[in-house]
């Protein structure tokens, strides 16, 4: 038992925390979140350099080959920095599915494109997109929502289904978002980052571009979103223990009625509790993490940290709001950062009710 | 005890509903988290139909141009225009300023400013908060010195709620800096076109374009104090007592809750049972149902107290903070029940009901209107439950 | 809308304080429930004597043909003060199946002996309740759980169905305890009060034993339990609304760290948080008393105030101890009293789960 | 991170349990809100065969009767012990006393009470608050005189819990009224047989027998101080975040909510689908599940930052206010779900899983152990976020 970081493991905390300090300041995800991208092409570039697009990516194809626990611990910074980018849907989501039902050609096609930064993928689900077999090869048809990062990708991963059996005989396939009958519409939300409403009308799609066996590509997307979840679990963490920092220094020197307001009880019951959720969080989340890379299937750790970084989330958005009061609720505060991105991590990758339900259905006799 | 309206004020809300409708069609209403600048003038012009009939400052006496009626019709205003979603304009002017010139007005003020809030004329902003002071009011610091018939103020307000659309702020400054805190504090009309005030945008994370009020030697005629100077806190404090049933806020929340739980009983996302059949929703729409009933009568006490002479203290505290966790609540749980849609905006492919859910969990981060949620806390076990400071 | 009270409901608040004060301390409270009957012989009397077991009662048979309103004031108190006795059973509860159910002949038999406090009622419910013919007369079989003060009836209303038909059908029928047939088990619980499980061994029923006519005693039974959970919800109220006024005052004078811990932010806002959910509960269950009173069925205002009683119920269960802390804890402090209470009024009646649920079924389309 | 135990510790934890199966047959089993004195005779006897094994002081160095373990194998005893809910005793001098005395104590008073400890032969009860004291343990009144070689004590101690059971008080007495309140206090172990001191009663809601401990005149050998005199207050607080993990207070929790569970999943009242069926129960298991994950986490956390040398502080506040909440939510929702069925004691008819709910919900009641929820948060704002006094 040992719930420490090792040596490398703090290093790399230590380092990528000084590294996103210097090279992405608030400034700079408000730059990326008003240009529509979402995306930073400079830090983009440095963050490749520094290898964390292949974190967890095998040595053979460029990657770190590193644990999901060094994974675990990036991401913590990445959340913390509100990183702007599809580190976490090109490099882990789907870069995983590659990883797990590609063929060899395939990796070799895109794991290295991917941990360099010039390939970008994303993943497009839903039980609309449907594939079908014309004159000897696939077509694909149908829409998919939320499609994250899609006006950047290189490459859109569909989970599909054949047009004519059931869910969840799920095919994957990569398409060109360039190709003939794919159409985008942005779809505005509290997300920092686009998403996209994707139409595929008639998709003609190349021979190679089944992902693993027809009709098999349900175990590789679940492992991959496992994963990924695991990753937005530790972003929660980061951005958490961010907030907690933050209201802690504001209620070290904002006075009130002659004095800080960190000395009211009511301010520190509630970072109290923050810190106490942040703690459980971070518990969850490297348990998570760990029972994954004993190749343990941790379907009930990654549901549990996902269900308590929904309410995590929720308490450190109220505390942050709270705390910082008045000066929160403008735009140029960065508390809202924080809340916004906070909403949106509730909802993907399987909200807390979901997760709840899925723990439920193990508790069953 | 009696839970109805009277015979004329439910004819007046009959009335109302039906000037409401003719008048205000749904694609003018407001949209949480979107007020743009045609709503709010749309928001003006009703206000001006309103005075018309005498119904803007229904419960003021009409001396000052307003109804003749009281608190109570003036709730049924203020519960049916949120509900109606009709873009909010005015509220200061008719809910603070107006209550205060009449209890500590001189005469003149009561001729110079009443009847042109009555009309609907006049909007105001309210000047009270600064960068430094946000609960401590009694800590403020913009300078008001007298200098022969004039005042002359420095320093800035914060936080200037309709800035841009306002005529008057309402204001306080310290205006005897050796006086204990609270007691070298006056109260003040501005006009806000005197010289050398002005305004750095500052956008809210609703939609609303607020200001830092900035004042540099701004002159003001000694007209403008309100009330005895150094008594400005004290005179603010009990004023701000009277229009704080928040019942329109209250409706403007409902409003949406209602045409949620419509939707979730209409829509059934995953092809199978609507919403509100999932046994979750079910017992969620239940608890806010719950919720939202307590918020009204909470609410409706504050009104009740007001018409029934009383002034309602730690009482418009438990309304307020009721209803600002309320509203987290409920934002909280469509936003669960939502999911990922919960979280598109109003103009988005597949916004469920116009954005209003994702622009009012926006709206619910102000967790410190009127004071934050411990402020009123502290409020209520101190002054309502007598408990030691 | 005028939510004060009349000056005469003022005098009915203040002369049962009064009262109750004098002539029902805690430690009558405790030997009530030491006794084992849950019951004060000598104090039943005198309340008999107020004409309280009448307050919402016809004048025709003794009662004061009080308004629901009364009612309302009248059960505050009595749950502030724990009253041992039935009270609620008896004199709202079953009073009102006989009241709404009777025959002139059953009101004029039972009715004065309630309000003088010599009849003593009391229901008992179950699906398990069943009644057959047999040689032209009616017998009564199965149990019923949870019968409260059974012990002490002068007489068992049982809601029966019939043996060979289905809910809700159901019969209301008057049975002797002292039958031949009827045996009683004690349940020990958290309770203050007894309750037993009755057991009806084939009992045969005497001809005017029927309440109304058979198979239709559902709706008495119905409004006869609305008006009882409002009598709860009132209970509930008094009680909570006493334990803010025991903490207050215990918080004013308990020193820790050199000054009252009334002083400190916590406790304040915890007497906060419970001040403003007697304040809601206080206007949902007079609205819920006031619209019964109007003749309207107030489905969902009972619902909502019983609900929120329950609410009302953990949040001064929490407060208390959490404030009293360690000497709440022990059983000769009288918090205890209040949170046994406090748990039982939440399960009986319909649970906060029940009434939200029936809550829900008004809000379909 | 290593989420495992050792092979050792898994084979210890096997033996273990291999022991209890055999040892703690179910009858014997402690309920919740019902401790009889068989009870708690049974389980000192437990203690007695654990200690032969040299595994009730597992954790302990041999050289004082231990086991030469650590605190994660002392964890493992505690979380087993708790799920097995072996009637408990003996933990104060296990988890506070003894490690008191290896780091503050003489060699004879090592010898004197560490060995007795370890073999399970004696109770401790602990003598902290008082009837005026009770989180500002600073405050204490209790009188310890020197007189010769001895000290004279007067006052009286509240809370007792063990007092009717215990041998020895490890106790707080003020030996320098001058003093700052923190500092002249020290720190003592009394033997309950010395003239002079009595109980009186005081029984607890979850039918644990408790007392008063009054302190007339009671004179001690110089040699019952433990450590410096005058530091015992820092003495006290030092030790007691040794065994603060509350790996045992979890598991007996646990235990209940892992019954409750199956319970949910074999009984269908209405005769339908099983209460673990229905959606409402089906997602607050799931989210108590979630809960008590998260609180056997953070014991553990604290268990392992012993084990690597660390005093844990503010983590076992942490993980000591999670419990205390995660307990009273799981009572509460228990109550909830099985409605009146809830609240029926051991022994009634129709009481379900032995009347467990209904004591745990009376158990739950214990807010305030080791100090209010107050003070934990107090404590994790102070000392772990270094917020300002």
């Amino acid at each position: 038992m040992d719930f420490g970081l090792t040596e490398q493991e703090e290093i790399l905390r230590h380092s990528a925390r000084e590294f996103l300090e210097a090279e992405c300041p608030t400034s700079l995800v408000r730059q990326a979140e008003e240009s529509g991208e979402g995306h930073a092409r400079e830090l983009w570039r440095k963050i490749a350099g520094l290898g964390w697009l292949g974190i967890s990516l095998p040595e053979q194809f460029g990657g770190t080959g590193g644990s999901l626990t060094d994974q675990t611990v990036l991401f913590e910074e990445i959340g913390r920095a509100l990183t702007p980018g599809p580190l976490l849907t090109s490099s882990v989501l789907a870069a995983q599915i590659v990883l797990i039902a590609g063929n060899d050609d395939q990796k070799t096609a895109l794991i290295p494109g991917v941990i360099s930064g010039e390939v970008i993928l994303t993943l497009a689900r839903g039980d609309r997109l449907e594939t079908a077999s014309r004159d000897g090869g696939l077509t694909l048809s149908g829409d998919s929502l939320f499609v994250p990062y899609a006006g950047l990708a290189t490459n859109i991963i569909c989970a599909t289904r054949p047009a004519i059996r059931a869910w969840p005989d799920t095919t994957l396939v990569l398409v060109d978002p360039k190709a003939a009958g794919v159409t985008m519409t942005s779809m505005e939300s509290i997300a920092n980052y686009p998403q996209f409403l994707v139409d595929f009308d008639d998709v003609p799609l190349p021979d190679d571009s089944v992902l693993g066996q027809t009709a098999e590509g349900m175990q590789a997307l679940d492992l991959a979103v496992r994963r990924a979840t695991v990753a937005q679990c530790a972003e929660t963490l980061g951005r958490a223990q961010k907030v907690l920092e933050m209201v802690v220094e504001y209620a070290g020197h904002r006075v009130a009625f002659g004095r800080p307001i960190g000395t009211f009880q009511a301010v520190q019951h509630r970072c109290a509790d923050l810190r106490v959720a942040v703690d459980g969080g971070r518990m969850l989340t490297y348990q998570a993490a760990w029972k994954l890379d004993q190749g343990l299937t941790a379907d009930d750790e990654v549901s549990m940290a996902k269900a308590q970084a929904g309410m995590l989330s929720r308490l450190a958005t109220e505390a942050g709001h709270s705390i910082f009061a008045g000066i929160s609720f403008t735009v140029e505060h960065d508390m809202q950062l924080y809340s916004a991105r906070a909403k949106i991590s509730e909802a993907n990758l399987g909200d807390t009710e979901y997760h709840l339900d899925r723990l439920a259905a193990q508790m069953g006799s | 005890m009696d839970f109805n309206f009277t015979l004329q004020q439910e004819k007046f809300r009959e009335e109302l509903r039906e000037f409401l409708t003719a008048e205000v069609p749904v694609e003018k209403q407001e949209i949480f988290g979107l007020l743009t600048e045609e709503q709010y003038q749309f928001g003006r012009e009703i206000n001006l139909k309103l005075a018309e009939r005498k119904w803007l400052a229904v419960g003021w006496p009409e001396e000052h141009g307003g109804g003749g009626k009281g608190p109570i019709e003036q709730g049924i205003l203020a519960e049916d225009m949120g509900y109606w979603r009709v873009p909010k304009s005015g509220s200061i002017g008719l809910g603070i300023v107006g209550p205060a010139i009449m209890v500590f007005g001189t005469q003149d003020q009561k001729d110079q400013y009443l009847p042109a809030i009555a009309k609907g004329e006049v909007e105001y902003c309210q000047g009270f908060s600064e960068p430094n002071v946000g609960s401590d009011l009694g800590s403020l610091e913009l300078r008001a010195e007298r200098d022969g018939d004039e005042y002359v103020l420095n320093g800035s307000k914060m936080f200037t709620s309709y800035a841009y659309h306002a005529n008057y702020m309402y204001l306080l400054a310290r205006t005897d800096p050796q006086a204990q805190k609270h007691r070298g504090i006056s109260l003040f009309i501005a006009d806000l076109k005197t010289s050398g005030i002005s305004l750095t945008p500052l956008p809210y994370i609703n939609g609303e374009m607020a200001a830092q009020t900035i004042f540099d030697n701004v002159r003001l005629p000694l007209s403008c104090l309100i009330g005895e100077e150094n008594r400005g806190w004290y005179h603010a404090m009990t004023t701000l007592d009277y229009e704080r049933s928040g019942l329109w806020r209250y409706a403007n929340v409902r409003r949406v809750f209602d045409d949620f739980v419509e939707f979730c009983n209409g829509s059934s996302p995953d092809g199978g049972q609507p919403l509100a059949e999932h046994p979750l929703v079910r017992h969620q729409l239940a608890q806010r149902r719950l919720g939202m009933e307590t918020w009204k009568l909470l609410c409706w006490n504050v009104a009740w107290m007001q018409s029934s002479g009383a002034v309602p203290n730690s009482e418009a505290s438990v309304a307020f903070l009721y209803g600002s966790e309320e509203r987290l609540r409920f934002a909280e749980m469509a936003m669960e029940v939502l999911g990922p849609y919960a979280t598109l905006r109003n103009g988005s492919p597949m916004a469920p009901l116009l954005g209003n859910i994702e622009g009012i969990h926006r709206e619910a981060m102000h967790l410190h209107g009127a004071g934050t949620t411990e402020i009123h806390r502290n409020i209520i076990a101190q002054r309502g439950l007598g408990m030691p400071r």
